[in-house]
């Protein structure tokens, strides 16, 4: 295992020190209880957003803390659902007195701590919870824990963040992040595994012409296993399921993400949001919003996911809001 | 055998010992059908109940002080689906425990049956799909049994420990339909669930508590 | 070789496409010659800004056109200068009659190519050349072709293109330029090798308790080769000889730049940065402005680059100015 | 010997060819010591040249017209380096013969020699610094003794490769001050060099040219 560390254990604590160091102007770090906490908050009047989820997933969310996006968010270890005690002590620290959203990724673990947080807080804080599952590779059965919340994550909280921002209330910002999760699905692949540090063996092994298809995001194995393909081929493969599941039809507007799973080199990613923009242009669906780059990883892990969020003048608008957090930055 | 406050704390330091040994065995079982940290995950919750047992203040001395302190240990040091749930089975059994000094057999049956069902309940899950639930439910069931049958307390954890151990073997051809494996639909199938085998580690550690704490008793009484 | 491509010859081209759609508002793109141009160019009166060099960096250079920053950028193919007849079209793209500045990073075929492309519009539009060279890895000696350009050039781009955006002339904006890259210095470390796509197989192999300390940003290997080390002891070796060089002392301000090779997750960078944070606090050297993430790239590989900016108010406050490119956004 | 329009144009196909299957070969010795394109860019240069004499315009039937259209050409698709470095030794040489319809072995020594001054002067190295240059001094110097002994253009030309191909095997020792591979100091010791390779290639290639097309006149001759 080849890392930039010093020693697996420190490795969180270490890597929100070089965040407040890089982006104290921004945010401020609690670091007993590991929270990265948007510098002026709380603000009085405006409704709290809190993410978190297993490290690991870099920028996301820690690198989305800012104006007009995240109060406060939550690292576990690598790949780990934080605990309670983290988001519990968030949510106090960005409660300006109009309640708190919890955006909660759909992982059994991330779902559970969070609730339990939010029972913690009860009749204290009003909290609300929006869970994220956007991703087509799992079947929304009672087969599974249902589907992954991935790519939406990164939107829902842009977007919800916008809203609250602009003085949106609790409820407002709470439908508007049901509204971007329930018209966003993604879907990824890998080229390569990923080494959790505190294990130091790739998760899985993948033989040089084989990739995965239908990843999530913690370096697991996906649905299904295939030969290389050349990345026009991959690109049907991940949206094909994406334009299903959401019908989206020609005359469409859409946000189009392409997100590097933390790996591959952004000249690759271009051409896959190059094959991905060929693909909707075949079936007129605009292009209105662009996001390619590496926002919601898997450590070290080449591939890419596709996300699709269905556009109105509302999301569109709200997208387009200010936003100064270390990783996404416009308008402010 | 009737448990106390130290045989719980010597349980949790026995199981802790053990976890920390199959640290990178539960974590290679998490690798083949989750995200490869379940070893890491418990043996950071054990290490933390070890830590704080050691540093002090010690938890109230009774099994619920005790059971309790290592539930909310668990919940705010591991993470992932498998802290909530562990810690949820720990602080059911201690509040099924309060304000008992010595858990008897139908005592430590009814905490058994408070930690399983708070974690069912969590979980949402039921035997069968591929989770710790699959060694936690017969060993109630098989605890239920013994206890029904008028097993002495070694034994009836004996039992409880050896359903379990037999759990966690029969999720092997198992599909998951709860949890991270969930998500690998078919290809979740030949591959043991690390919840099951941390949950029948557990037991095993209870059960081999109760008899190392029962044997020089017998002996004593002889 | 894995990679996301349909084949190895178009892998530029479709890049370029999928640029052109993602970041539409901002560039165009001439593709008879492989050129990346700032949508709105040329602007009269203003000072056009190109750059160049193989293709792998990115998102240098062309992740970097936009407001207050290049005008152009020549993609060559990966890892190989882009030909004169790329800077000769950029340059008259982007001439808006106050001359144009090439920067150029110090490799023997960037130099050569740039300096023909110069001789082609010779005597029709007045060309200024700045050469990068802030690699401490390298002598700049005789025995050498001279201290590579690095990560001062990602510098240099954002300063001297604000100081083009805001009315410099030619000589001004020649002169900031200069200015960045004499008082900036990087060196770089790879724990991985990279495979240029047309090649196949990797630059160099290294072992797996192996690191290059003293590497470029063609995948090249470095000075030499060494024993993995914790990630404070490697920021050790990168920022001593860049401190010594740039004679930093108690008191400065600096600019911070923690660049990714690539393939390494930002969870490790933002370690490695606490590292070098560390090291300056301990010579009470103040970071005054960050930078962290993958700028100047070398493909897939994994590894970190370090280079520090002395900062003056005219630095600190051009650095500041407003930026819009795909890469770099603040103020617009 | 002299060497027409259509001599030249054949030394190109014939280089185009070989570079080709010496593109591997190449790029590996440019992967030991610089950053593994020189073989992925020489295929580049000279497969564009035979593209467009396949596609046409043809070039001006002159050799001044065939090496200036080659050298443009290389310039305007090799990049790195060698493009300019090529290219403007191609340029030069065209310069050398222009008005000259078959160039006699004078001239085409003087052509080489205005190759390698342009390619010297343009990369500001000279013999021993471990570049082209290492084969194309000994190539040009080994050309102008065989000129100045009376030998016909043939032998002048193979020993220019010969020459060169010693040359280049001299590079193995060198330790490069020029170029991408000055950057590893030491390093670059016991490699030989990607540029003085091709550039043993390309004048192994014109002397093979010239004597293919010497021997069938030579027969007719007799
Ligand atoms: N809904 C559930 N009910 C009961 N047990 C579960 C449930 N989901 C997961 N588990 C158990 O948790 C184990 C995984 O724990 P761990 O790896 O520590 O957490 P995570 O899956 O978040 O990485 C599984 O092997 C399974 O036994
Ligand atoms: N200054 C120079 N003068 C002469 N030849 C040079 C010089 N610099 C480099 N070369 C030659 O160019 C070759 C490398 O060409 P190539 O790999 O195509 O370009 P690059 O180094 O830009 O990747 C070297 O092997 C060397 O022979
Ligand atoms: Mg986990
Ligand atoms: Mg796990
Ligand atoms: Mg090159
Ligand atoms: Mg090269």
């Amino acid at each position: 295992m080849k890392k930039l560390i010093n020693n697996v254990d420190d490795l969180v604590t270490e890597a929100l020190q070089g965040m407040e160091v890089a982006h104290g102007d921004l945010l401020r770090i609690d670091y007993s209880n590991s929270v990265v906490i948007r510098k002026d908050a709380p603000r009085r009047g405006k409704v709290g957003l809190v993410s978190g989820g297993g490290s690991g997933h870099e920028p996301l969310h820690g690198g989305f803390v800012g104006l007009g996006m995240l109060d406060a968010a939550c690292p576990g270890a690598v790949f780990t659902s934080p605990v309670p005690d983290q988001m519990e002590a968030a949510t106090r620290a960005v409660d300006g007195g109009a309640g708190v959203l919890h955006i909660v990724k759909n992982y059994t673990g991330d779902v559970l701590n969070f609730q339990m947080a939010a029972e913690l807080v009860a009749g204290e804080i009003e909290v609300a919870t929006v869970v994220t599952n956007d991703d087509v590779a799992v079947q929304d059965s009672l087969y599974t824990a249902g589907r992954r919340g991935v790519g939406a994550t990164v939107l829902v909280e842009k977007i919800a963040g916008g809203c609250a921002e602009v003085g949106g209330s609790l409820k407002d910002v709470t439908d508007i992040a049901v509204k971007v999760n329930g018209n966003a699905r993604s879907m990824g692949m890998a080229l390569t595994s990923a080494i959790v540090p505190a294990a130091g063996t790739p998760t899985f092994e993948l033989a040089d012409d084989e990739m995965e298809i239908g990843i999530g995001i913690h370096g697991e194995p996906g649905r299904r296993r295939e030969k290389l393909a050349p990345v026009d081929d991959i690109a049907e493969m991940l949206v094909g399921p994406i334009l299903s599941d959401l019908e989206l039809k020609s005359g469409d507007q859409v946000l189009a993400f392409v997100n590097g799973m933390g790996g591959t080199p952004l000249l690759e990613l271009y051409v896959a949001f190059n094959s991905v923009a060929k693909i909707l242009k075949g079936k007129s669906i605009t292009i209105s919003r662009s996001l390619v780059g590496n926002y919601i990883t898997s450590l070290e892990m080449a591939g890419f996911s596709v996300t699709l969020l269905r556009l109105d003048d509302q999301l569109t608008n709200l997208w387009d809001s200010p936003v100064h957090t270390p990783a996404l930055r416009w308008g402010a | 055998m009737s448990l106390t406050s130290e045989h719980f704390e010597a349980w949790l330091r026995l199981a802790a010992g053990r976890l920390h040994e199959q640290k990178v065995a539960l974590t290679e079982l998490d690798q083949a059908i989750g995200d490869g940290d379940h070893g890491i995950n418990m043996d950071r919750g054990f290490s933390a109940i070890v830590a704080r047992l050691d540093a002090g203040p010690a938890p109230d001395p009774t099994p619920t002080g005790v059971l309790r302190f290592a539930g909310r240990t668990l919940v705010s040091t591991v993470g992932g689906a498998s802290g909530p749930l562990y810690g949820t089975g720990f602080l059911k059994a201690a509040a099924a425990l309060d304000g008992v000094a010595e858990a008897d057999a139908s005592q430590s049956v009814a905490a058994l049956e408070a930690a399983v069902v708070g974690i069912a309940a969590l979980g949402k899950a039921v035997i069968g799909e591929k989770t710790m639930l699959d060694a936690l439910t017969p060993a109630l069931e098989a605890a239920r049994a013994a206890l029904a049958a008028g097993a002495n307390g070694e034994s009836i954890l004996e039992g409880a420990a050896a359903a379990a151990e037999a759990g966690a073997l029969a999720t092997v051809p198992m599909l998951a339909t709860k949890g991270r494996a969930s998500y690998l639909g078919e290809r979740s199938v030949g591959h043991q669930d690390p919840g099951a085998t941390s949950s029948a580690l557990l037991l095993r550690a209870l059960a081999d508590t109760a008899s190392s704490l029962a044997r020089p008793q017998t002996a004593a009484a002889t």
